[in-house]
């Protein structure tokens, strides 16, 4: 699973470099996830523009790493391609999270947040 | 018909399976929109058969037919897995408004996404293999 | 599933089919114009078949396959005949208001008949096989 | 094919004395017809009313029989159960043929009409 980690003012962004979420990976995504965010950082922006597809299992993992970023850190998600805002929408997780149209509005809209 | 495959159940071939059929499905020209709602629908049905038909380290295989006529395009998926609880595709739960981020479900939306997604689905039990078949409403030319 | 069945293509044995096919939908109680609509569906399909693809003396046989499911009632017709006029299956032409009886067709309203009484109707040719499926929307209990 | 015919007032009146005329028996009923319409009466009625089935085969038939009757000569249909008219409307053969609902009211209509 092709993901990497920068910060950038407090916020720890997160590109996934891979086209697709789906239940072939969710799992190693999960564990990704749990990796790399054992940095300390608040706010994790998961930047997924260049995931072009996600089913519900790679929904399911990204739920799930956001529940175990637990209390007090936040999973905010930036640049969804259409095909997986439509899954966000379907199963309304859109409401759950905080949704920016790239991960530079994503830092931004942390800034005034904080 | 546009394409008829086999294959071992396995999330790694469902994905393989899905790439086979979205360019099998190039020459009609979907708009993204609908391109996109079959790949969902198509993950959602093979996956749920990989991950609840067949048992872990059973040698089971999925049968995946796409048809195409003025309806739309039809999809059957055939499986030689356990039945569907009840012996019914499940109608797949509403999703809520979720209070607390700790009651929020790492899954169980399958169902719900391909009801949302496919229409005039019909599973069947039959001689021992599951039969599902569906249609999604693509533009007609 | 229903049921499937197969027989030799004549008119006398597709009045058979029929008859053993409306039995078999006894249990889901239809309305009298449900049940209609579909021994109608069924006759035009299958003598069609008879009639236009298998030439007389032809030793063809018919599949005839019924699943019920939320969407309805799921009919599929198979027969290795010949394939439809340019591999689809005919709209079928609109009754018209007859001015003159000597103008009155005598014939060609079964395809007319399908598309008014069946829904999704999807054609198929598969391996030198015709495949025609279509669903009877009849009441969800 | 059982199917019978009887002289009232003027007409000639064919019963069907099947379940139903569908492909099997197309033919064979309009040989019947052909046979039982020698008669010279100008107006013919059918009375459908123990056909529960007609398909298009046999909607063809009654057509075909319609118009070997020939000019001056009449084919009125009676007695159509409910399957029966279905196939008329949906066909718009209804508006080609008098349709009574038995052969009284047909043989009233006939009275009538002439
Ligand atoms: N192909 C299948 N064969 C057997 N059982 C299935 C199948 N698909 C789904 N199920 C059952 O239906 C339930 C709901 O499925 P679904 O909505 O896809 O949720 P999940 O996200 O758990 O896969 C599953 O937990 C399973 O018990
Ligand atoms: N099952 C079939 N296989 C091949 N050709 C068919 C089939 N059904 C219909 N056709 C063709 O479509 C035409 C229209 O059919 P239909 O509307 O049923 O009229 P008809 O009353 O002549 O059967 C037929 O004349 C025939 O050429």
């Amino acid at each position: 699973m092709k993901m990497s980690a920068s910060e950038k003012q407090d916020c720890l962004v997160i590109k996934v470099d891979e086209p697709r979420i789906d239940a072939a990976v969710a799992v190693r995504f999960k564990d990704g996830m749990r990796d790399l965010t054992e940095h300390p950082a608040r706010r994790v922006i998961l930047d997924l523009s260049s995931v072009d597809f996600l089913d519900s299992s790679g929904l399911g993992a990204v739920v799930s790493v956001m529940k175990h970023l637990g209390r007090g850190r936040q999973l905010d998600l930036a640049g969804m391609t259409p095909a997986v805002d439509k899954v966000f929408r379907m199963t309304r997780m859109d409401s759950v999270f905080d949704i920016y149209p790239d991960t530079n509005a994503a830092i931004d809209g942390a800034a005034h947040a904080s | 018909m546009l394409s008829r495959t086999a294959f071992r159940a396995t999330f790694e071939n469902v994905r393989l399976a899905i790439e086979r059929a979205m360019t099998t499905l190039e020459p009609l020209h979907l708009q993204p929109e609908e391109a996109s709602s079959i790949e969902l629908v198509l993950a959602e049905a093979l996956n749920n058969v990989v991950e609840h038909a067949y048992a872990p380290g059973d040698e089971g295989h999925i049968k995946l037919v796409l048809r195409h006529g003025r309806a739309g395009l039809l999809i059957e998926i055939r499986d030689n897995g356990r039945p569907m609880p009840n012996g019914r595709a499940p109608l797949g739960d509403n999703p809520k408004d979720y209070a607390r981020a700790d009651d929020l479900p790492e899954g169980g939306f399958g169902w719900f996404l391909i009801r949302e997604l496919a229409r005039d689905l019909v599973y069947d039990r039959e001689n021992g293999e599951n039969f599902l078949i569906f249609r999604m409403a693509i533009g007609r030319r």
